[in-house]
């Protein structure tokens, strides 16, 4: 049942039930984007005003951050169907690494807004910003536990590059993180 | 179906899952209870409020009417009822003391409950307080 | 199967995609607004995501229909979005 | 039946479909009064009525379940119930327990109820579903741990399946979210906010794993579809079910006094909520046609398929209608949640346990796989009559609620509440006509149980 066979089969990377998980997040996001675009049409003034509080400069450093761990992944998957598992997991070190850093940057962000006294019931623009962005904080998160168990069974030699399914599962998934992250920087960072 | 698709990772995603957007709801729920002070009216919970609610308990009060929108459908809203009354508690012990025992012929009609007048009182100042919570402008208009 | 061939694009995928974050950020910074900046911003968000589902998902190499779903759902994301825009212009 | 145990299960189903017909006969009342105002008054007030008409659901709802449990945990486990004495003990004591509370409701006036069970010592009476005297409650928290003790210990010791695995979740989530039953605090809005800690998270919850449980343990039965395929689309369509459903819980949060940001939150994950349901229908008719051998016991696949459709309709459908809060400012409250909670009550949770029974009671009563065709004839027309008249009386509720909704509160001049219920008052008569019909399908479903095939028909 755990051996990869999308490669004569053109399926999805990784195990099909993760992909699931994936449309149903995708689709979350999407509904809570356009919910955030609407509203914004209804309230201009608002969000552009509000927009302006937003650290912009700690948004894209995130943005950097999460592609280069994306980028990580992809080596990781490489590594592996290589065969080569020591690789693959200090290539999925770097990326949790990449993916701590955001933490990092987004909680002092976090720390930074919730000082100046700003919270879910400030306005409409902030409950959206502090939701989608809290959201996609606990997704980081979520995907940090799995890239972290896929590197332990990386490390007690549980994948080889003929049965490597779990990585590429954990990666598809860190993926969608970071797809979502780059639509949602541009939209609440930057369009006003 | 050619691609890999494992039961153990369909249960990953349903535990997973489930810790997942449980906790999101924890912290939400977290977040409402600090944000509550400014808009439940704790401030005006006095003990005659607190008589006033288990007397709506204990008469079943749900049973027959909504209040903010949740109970029964047979009878009017009462969270905004205090409001309705023109701002009366009189109005509202009026009429739930004046309720005729044998009910009025053909019609729906609330039950005589025989309460005290302190019972009475402390019923309206509930109702006083419940059309005080902030309840994001519900219901649109004044008939509840 | 091999290795190489998996690597190279990525990278070069990796520093465009790096670049484009700039592109973003400094229009962001510049505050320089309008229809046509919007536009413009939302058409390589759509690029990115679209080369983030290709290269580093490696849907490329999968079922077209799965390529063109994720597409449509970044398409339409990102197309209402304008929309949206467009609409709190007038 | 494999193993002799299971037949603790029945005494479980029969109490169920006996509550059922109460449910129903009250329901009628309700109906009734709901037009002529007065019909049984002052002795039994609407109040009191309804109090009975959802309480009988719960209490044969939850009897329906632990039948359930007692039926299939042990065919999965594969080795005999933990303990069938302490099932048949806790049996009597529900079924006791259960009659006196009703008793007590009809009996005196319900304050008198909560004076004599001594609630002021803990209040937590008088709120809706949850108006059980405090002492019934602890009565059903301790019912609901010797129950799952009996089935977890069966479970533990026994072959684990991922049906018994997700229906124990869902029965022990169930046990626990109903402990927020007992935290009744003086500020109405934490009381409301954590009312539906019990209300939401069990039946748009914990209940739906129960429910995928059983439809999955039927559907293997019935198809003969490979273990593998059905458990693995059971996690995912209740992990979509909780995915949801759990932040869903933000949809009661829009006008009680809880933060605005619940009517954006409450209303995305809500309106994803139908999707489970969805799955759970393409899932049983994918599995009914892929099936690998015909069951004689063509009742209970259409009790199944009816189920997953009916939750589809009911409690996807008719919830996404009313689900966003734009259109929930106006249909809050209103006969259009009444419409919604009795066809997603009806599809989702009388269906699935009738399903169970259907399932069960050939081998329970008759040992043998179906009941004979007849019989079977009965319980479909039953299922077709129920059905039918579910889905009118959803309409029919639905068209009170949109006029209601209308003249109460959207139109420029709103009118008072009983003025709008005289101007409805058609529809209440629609639908209490169709509850008779409803009251019909019943009475042959219950027949059913005791019509004889045509051949000993014609033998005496």
């Amino acid at each position: 049942m755990t051996t990869s066979r999308k490669h004569d089969a053109g399926g999805l990377p990784g195990d099909f039930a993760i992909w699931i998980f994936i449309f149903a997040e995708l689709l979350v996001f999407g509904v809570f984007f356009l919910a955030y675009a609407f509203s914004r049409a209804n309230n201009v003034e608002l969000f552009n005003e509000s927009q302006l509080h937003l650290n912009r400069i700690a948004g894209a450093a995130n943005t950097v951050v999460l592609l280069t761990s994306s980028y990580f992944v992809v080596r990781a998957v490489a590594a592996i169907r290589a065969d080569n598992a020591r690789r693959c997991g200090h290539w999925l070190l770097s990326a949790i690494g990449m993916g701590s850093v955001f933490l990092v940057i987004k909680m002092f962000e976090f720390g930074e807004k919730f000082s100046a006294g700003i919270s879910l019931s400030t306005n409409t623009f902030f409950m959206f910003y502090l939701s989608l962005t809290f959201f996609h904080f606990m997704h980081v998160i979520l995907g940090i536990v799995i890239l972290a168990a896929v590197l332990l069974k990386a490390r007690s030699g549980g994948y080889s590059a003929a049965n490597h399914t779990g990585v590429e599962t954990g990666a598809s998934y860190w993926h969608m993180v970071d797809l979502v992250w780059l639509i949602l920087f541009p939209l609440v960072y930057v369009i006003h | 179906m050619s691609e890999t698709f494992t039961k153990s990772m369909a249960r990953n995603i349903y535990l997973g899952g489930s810790v997942f957007f449980f906790l999101l709801f924890l912290a939400l729920s977290f977040d409402t209870l600090g944000a509550l002070p400014k808009r439940d009216n704790r401030q005006n919970i006095t003990p005659q409020v607190a008589l006033g609610k288990k007397v709506w308990e204990e008469n079943n009060c749900l049973g027959c009417h909504t209040l903010l929108g949740e109970g029964a459908y047979f009878a009017p809203e009462l969270g905004n009822v205090y409001t309705r009354f023109g701002g009366s508690k009189e109005a509202i012990m009026g009429f739930i003391a004046s309720r005729p025992v044998e009910g009025i012929p053909g019609r729906r009609s609330m039950p005589q409950f025989n309460l005290s007048n302190e019972e009475l009182e402390a019923v309206a100042e509930f109702l006083k307080y419940t059309s005080e919570i902030n309840a994001a402008n519900w219901p649109p208009n004044v008939q509840g | 199967m091999t290795k190489t061939p998996l690597i190279r694009p990525c990278t070069l995928v990796w520093l465009i995609l790096l670049a484009l974050t700039g592109l973003t950020w400094f229009i962001g910074e510049s505050g320089i607004t309008g229809m046509a900046i919007v536009g413009f911003v939302l058409a390589t968000t759509l690029f990115k995501s679209q080369m983030v589902v290709d290269y580093f998902m490696g849907l490329k190499h999968v079922r077209a229909a799965w390529r063109g779903l994720l597409f449509g759902y970044l398409l339409l994301v990102c197309g209402m979005i304008g929309v949206a825009y467009y609409i709190s212009l007038t | 039946m494999q193993y002799s145990s299971q037949a603790v299960a029945k005494p479980y189903f029969i109490a169920a479909i006996g509550l059922f017909i109460g449910q129903i006969l009250f329901g009628l009342i309700i109906g009734t009064q709901y037009v002529i105002g007065d019909f049984l008054f002052p002795e039994i007030p609407f109040n009191v009525a309804r109090m009975v008409h959802t309480n009988l659901l719960i209490v044969w709802l939850l009897f329906g379940f632990m039948g359930a449990a007692y039926y299939l945990v042990p065919e999965e486990a594969e080795r005999e119930l933990f303990s069938p004495k302490l099932a048949i003990a806790m049996f009597w004591i529900f079924l006791v327990a259960g009659a006196l509370t009703i008793v007590g409701y009809l009996a005196v006036p319900y304050a008198t109820l909560a004076a004599a069970t001594g609630n002021d010592l803990l209040p937590t009476m008088g709120r809706e579903f949850l108006e059980q005297p405090t002492i019934t409650k602890i009565g059903i928290v301790v019912v609901a741990l010797a129950f799952l003790y009996n089935i977890g210990m069966t479970i533990i010791t026994g072959r684990k399946t991922v049906i018994n695995i997700v229906l124990l979740t869902g029965l022990t989530g169930l046990a626990v979210f109903f402990l927020f039953s007992f935290y009744n605090p003086i500020n109405l809005v934490l009381d409301k906010m954590f009312w539906w800690w019990v209300v939401h998270l069990w039946v748009e919850g914990v209940w739906e794993l129960i429910m995928g449980a059983i439809l999955a343990f039927v559907l293997i039965r019935l198809t003969g579809v490979d273990r593998e395929v059905i458990e693995k689309w059971l996690y995912v369509i209740i992990a979509m079910a909780l995915i949801t459903g759990i932040i869903g819980t933000g949809h009661h949060y829009y006008w009680i006094g809880t933060p605005e940001y619940w009517q954006w939150w409450g209303s995305i994950f809500s309106a994803l909520e139908p999707i489970p349901f969805f799955m759970m229908t393409v899932f049983a008719f994918t599995m009914v046609n892929r099936r690998r051998k015909e069951h004689p016991n063509k009742a209970a696949t259409l009790w199944a398929l009816g189920c997953a459709v009916m939750a589809f309709l009911g409690a996807g459908v008719w919830g996404f209608l009313h689900t966003l809060a734009p259109v929930n400012f106006y249909t809050h409250g209103s006969q259009i949640t009444a419409a919604h909670g009795h066809m997603a009550f009806y599809g989702a949770y009388v269906l699935i346990v009738i399903t169970m029974i259907s399932y069960a009671w050939p081998h329970l009563h008759h040992k043998a796989p179906a009941a004979n065709g007849r019989a079977q004839l009965f319980e479909m027309w039953s299922f077709w009559i129920m059905t039918i008249s579910i889905v009118f009386i959803t309409l029919f509720l639905t068209g009170a609620g949109i006029l209601q909704v209308y003249l109460q509160r959207v139109s420029d001049t709103p009118l008072p509440f009983m003025v709008v219920q005289d101007k409805i008052a058609l529809f209440y008569w629609l639908r209490l006509w169709t509850g008779v019909i409803f009251f019909v399908g019943l009475c042959l479903y219950v027949y059913s149980f005791f019509a004889k095939d045509n051949k000993s028909l014609a033998s005496s």
